[in-house]
């Protein structure tokens, strides 16, 4: 699903990926660690074609990037610690808006649907500006799931959420998730979510990626110290 | 619409007056903006003593350069300030389609205060502004200045100056219209023969259209990354 | 610090010897101006800086236009040094235009089309300045830098179009004496080309020790993540 | 400085300088914004024609005034996007020395530009401007200027639209020093008899401490919640 | 420390804060918890004196609020979420400036002096906009415990650090609470770093402390169960 090979991301003179390799599998959940400033949300914004990669091949859903990128922007959901969301609009409209711009064959429906999958759909006419933090971040699911992409990047979907709000984002997730053969890569700082969710944890540090390991290779409970190994073998 | 590119232009457009509709923040604040710019040039320049054509053309114009900024710069940061503008991008369509729709928004605003702005300072001087060809004059000036105007409130939210850098950037490349605009403006007014006038009005085209055109092939590189 | 080439060197001396060159032109070749007498002189350095003003503006727009097909760094460091070095000879221009100005026409400034677009085209340049300023991201600058070099490019040749129109309809109150009914001798205008022609060469010569500068800064920039990673 | 008081409100001031001193980003900023007003009212409204001093006055003014607001909306966002004013605010001291820093920060980023476009417009125009008491209207129409600005600018930035809402409030509280400093100044350009500008003088001085003993009340409103 | 009685805080219809009792004693730590929308933020406003409360009493070191709001600045260090810094400032340059507002007798030695302690001594020198959001951090930190406050208040001062700064961060807040008298309080929606740190756990919801525990009432491991049930209880 997403293959990326040798890529390097250079700001000016800074080097951010240095020939990073990278695969996912369909039905695969990535989950993404990595110190801060470690380059995972600008790896993410690579592989949602926002960034251009300066060096290597990134392949997804068959599409090369850049060259094909709207090919890959329809295949492609993602979800930012920003709601990407208009506040003067209500939910639905920002839904119709986004149906508009990914061409939707049945929007009404879709949106529903959509909006009943994260819990929103008796909240739909009021205005986004009015939605606490969670349920922007609802919101910005059903936006990133809309087009029933086959590919979904999170950056960091829990910040600033409390628990019920980061539970509930779990179940949507999940579910999310587990609809269709989808690949997902998700960064976050809390191991604890991460581990709960994730088929594979791969560890992001000095532009390349140091370790990756799935649950069933770590046992129980010690992402935390499989993290902290990587980052030091790493340094 | 069938055309999915023309359909993305036109939800951009929508979204913007809707938000627009629903805040009505930003064309209420533009009018006010463009009355107290009418209001300062009556106190400051005098204008009244001497309201010739020229002056009442030089005027207007002014004032809906200085408004324009305004807009221009609240809807780009509009987009901005919540990632919405990522959003748009993560579309699968041709970015052009984004500036196409911000373009007719925006050139919505303008012309919407423009409306209101040319008959209100008509019943202020006591001046007949109801022209067709002010009109012609407005509409050309506006998608000039909008089309220039877009392309670089694009880029000056992305700045960390972004306060203050829209009219130093927007100003110095619009001259044009505004040159062209007043004297086709004032040309009209004074009931000038229409050739004297179709050199401006040529000239104003010729922006239109070249700034159009180079902001269709530019923009890609504004919002990449 | 790479040493400086063998021509950077040879186009050093030559800069040199062609400053020195002209100057002498100036004061022992070309006749003084029977009604303005010395200040005259001024008026070969005024074009020369002036027109090799523009050639660094022009230079910048097309190196924004390989920017943008390349995306290699190197030509926005280009770009920005030629827009750099434009403007200090701008500047010289416009105020050995303005000293001359003031005998010549009686003032320092007159709204005469050639200024307003000079001044119009500052204007321009200094916004690009500030622009980049603005800007922390190299990427994100360089391809903010060059739009901004390519629609000053486009707007340019409009605006003095309008201000052409602009001043041809409208009587000029001033300065309609001077300019092209001057009349040039021989020596005035070998003198002038010549003028030209050695500026050319110091641009360029000035321009190569710029981009190096930039090269070097580049390097500093460098060492300095290097030392912080 | 030994009081406490002053001691803030210098540090202040003096912050305000060291980052601009640093980034160099505004003050340029609104010198080329002046010196486009300045141009672009040449062409919409033909000055130079009837450079008139009463005219002259009037588009320093208007010039001043559109480049305040520039000086004034960066430095109040500047405080407001990292959260700074809250960092202000929490500082044990009375917030009107807050306030007299900024006003005092502002009016140097004011004064500095008029210093410079003063000279400019005096070349460009040909007309001569070095005149002690066109400098003293500068200095009272700038602290009128700046004494309401700092004020209203601490209220936009906590708004929505702060980027339009400055010019929109601050102008028409604005608008008697626009119209006594464009009157004063006029007045000395013309080399009036005193006891005709002197009014206008006065005007601005009452004007000037009533607004800083205004500002001075009512500013705990302004940034308290 | 901190003595708060019935306050109740409105914005226009909305009551947030109703009739919320709190006191906190020197040297304790407390963490306030609560889900998003609880409340949390603008009851720390109202305790800094950035907020003011609509009803009730608010005493803080012995002074009351709003009354006698400059007395109690002079006592109180916040840190929230926002750095409160100035980018274009070195680090020292920012430390001075507040070290001016706050009328310090010895700035330049106390200004080294926090800056070792939160481990910045040899960036001093550096524009703030150059620093790392968890550098930023540590100096948002410095700044708060600058004038050597009696009394802190921390707003999520983990949001978006990764585990290494989140630790750095636990041994500078460790730090600070123990040297003296302190009494701190401390939002957060991580639980494990609250679990870490604080003395005591208070539970915000609905407008008022719904529940209140110290570890040893806890036993170890089930904070989570205790917030749970808080919420449940009060719902
Ligand atoms: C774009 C910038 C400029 C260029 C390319 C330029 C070029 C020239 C050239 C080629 C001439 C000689 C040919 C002629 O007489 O028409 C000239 C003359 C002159 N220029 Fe400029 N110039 C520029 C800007 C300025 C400025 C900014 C000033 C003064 C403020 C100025 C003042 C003069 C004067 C006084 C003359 C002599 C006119 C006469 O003979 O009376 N120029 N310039
Ligand atoms: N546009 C840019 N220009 C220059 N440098 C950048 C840019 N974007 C990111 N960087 C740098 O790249 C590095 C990686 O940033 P990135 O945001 O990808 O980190 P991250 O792993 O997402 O960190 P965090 O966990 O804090 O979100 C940082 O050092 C950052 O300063
Ligand atoms: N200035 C304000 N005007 C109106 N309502 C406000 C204002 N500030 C906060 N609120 C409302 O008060 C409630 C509490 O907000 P607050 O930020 O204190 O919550 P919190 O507990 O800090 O949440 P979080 O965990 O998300 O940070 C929210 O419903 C918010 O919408
Ligand atoms: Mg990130
Ligand atoms: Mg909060």
């Amino acid at each position: 699903m997403i293959e990326v090979t040798k890529l390097v991301k250079r700001f000016g003179a800074k080097t951010i990926l240095r020939g990073l390799n990278f695969t996912v599998q369909p039905g695969e959940f990535v989950a993404l660690l990595g110190p801060n400033g470690a380059g995972k949300t600008t790896f993410l914004r690579i592989l949602a074609s926002l960034s251009r990669p300066s060096l290597g091949v990134v392949r997804i859903a068959g599409y090369n990037l850049p060259a094909q990128a709207a090919a890959v922007r329809r295949r492609l959901g993602v979800v930012s610690h920003q709601p990407l969301l208009y506040g003067d609009l209500t939910a639905a409209e920002n839904l119709a808006f986004y149906a508009d711009l990914y061409d939707l064959p049945q929007p009404a429906r879709r949106i529903e649907e959509v909006l009943r999958l994260v819990g929103l759909a008796n909240r739909h006419r009021d205005l986004v500006r009015t939605f606490s933090r969670g349920m922007q971040q609802r919101l910005a699911i059903a936006r990133a799931v809309l087009h029933n992409p086959e590919v979904m990047l999170f950056d960091e979907p829990y910040t600033g959420l409390d628990q019920d709000a980061s539970e509930m984002l779990d179940t949507v997730l999940k579910n999310v998730a587990t609809q269709g053969p989808h690949a997902v890569v998700m960064t976050s700082h809390d191991l604890a979510r991460a581990e709960n969710l994730a088929t594979r944890f791969d560890v992001l540090s000095r532009g390349q990626i140091v370790a990756s390991a799935t649950p069933a290779q770590l046992g129980s409970n010690n992402l935390l110290t499989f993290y902290k190994q990587a980052l030091e073998k790493a340094a | 619409m069938k055309n999915p590119y023309l359909r993305a232009v036109w939800a951009v457009f929508r979204k913007d007056l809707a938000a627009e509709f629903r805040s009505r923040e930003l064309i209420p604040a533009m009018l006010v903006f463009a009355v107290l710019v009418v209001l300062i040039f009556y106190f400051a320049l005098e204008l009244d003593v001497k309201a010739r054509t020229a002056i009442t053309a030089g005027a207007l114009w002014v004032t809906f350069s200085f408004a324009g900024t305004l807009g221009l710069n609240r809807t780009m940061s509009a987009e901005k300030d919540q990632g919405c503008l990522d959003g748009l991008l993560l579309a699968p369509l041709d970015r052009s389609a984004i500036y196409f729709g911000k373009f007719f928004s925006n050139l919505a605003f303008m012309l919407i205060v423009e409306v209101i702005v040319i008959p209100a300072y008509s019943l202020l001087y006591n001046i007949n502004l109801f022209n067709r060809g002010l009109l012609l004059v407005t509409l050309l000036g506006s998608v000039g200045y909008v089309a220039v105007g877009v392309l670089l409130a694009s880029m000056s939210v992305q700045t960390r100056t972004r306060d203050v850098l829209l009219p130093v950037l927007l100003f110095p490349l619009v001259l044009p219209v505004i040159v062209a605009a007043v004297k086709a403006s004032g040309g009209f007014l004074a009931a000038d023969a229409f050739t004297e006038i179709s050199p401006w009005l040529n000239l104003l085209l010729v922006y239109d259209i070249i700034f159009l055109a180079a902001a269709f092939m530019v923009f890609d590189y504004v919002v990449e990354e | 610090m790479s040493p400086q080439p063998r021509t950077l060197k040879i186009l050093n001396l030559v800069s040199l010897l062609l400053l020195v060159a002209s100057t002498l032109l100036v004061f022992f070749y070309a006749p003084t101006e029977k009604v303005m007498g010395l200040v005259q002189k001024v008026f070969y350095v005024h074009v020369a800086t002036a027109w090799v003003g523009m050639l660094g503006f022009v230079v910048a727009a097309v190196l924004a236009v390989v920017y943008l097909r390349t995306k290699d760094l190197k030509w926005d460091a280009i770009g920005l040094a030629a827009v750099e070095l434009s403007l200090v000879f701008f500047f010289v221009a416009v105020v050995l235009g303005s000293i001359w100005a003031r005998p010549a026409w009686g003032t320092w400034w007159t709204w005469e089309p050639r200024l307003t677009t000079a001044a119009i085209l500052g204007m321009i340049y200094l916004a690009y300045l500030l622009l980049r300023q603005g800007i922390e991201d190299p990427v994100r600058r360089a391809r903010f830098g060059a739009i901004y070099t390519i629609l000053g490019g486009l707007s340019v040749p409009l605006t003095f179009l309008s201000i052409r129109l602009f001043r041809t309809i409208h009587p000029v109150l001033i300065g309609s004496g001077g300019g092209e009914s001057m009349g040039m001798t021989d020596e005035m205008l070998h003198t002038m080309f010549f003028h030209i022609a050695a500026f050319t060469v110091i641009f360029i010569t000035l321009f190569w020790h710029r981009i190096r500068l930039a090269q070097y800064a580049e390097k500093v920039e460098q060492r300095k993540l290097q030392v912080m990673q």
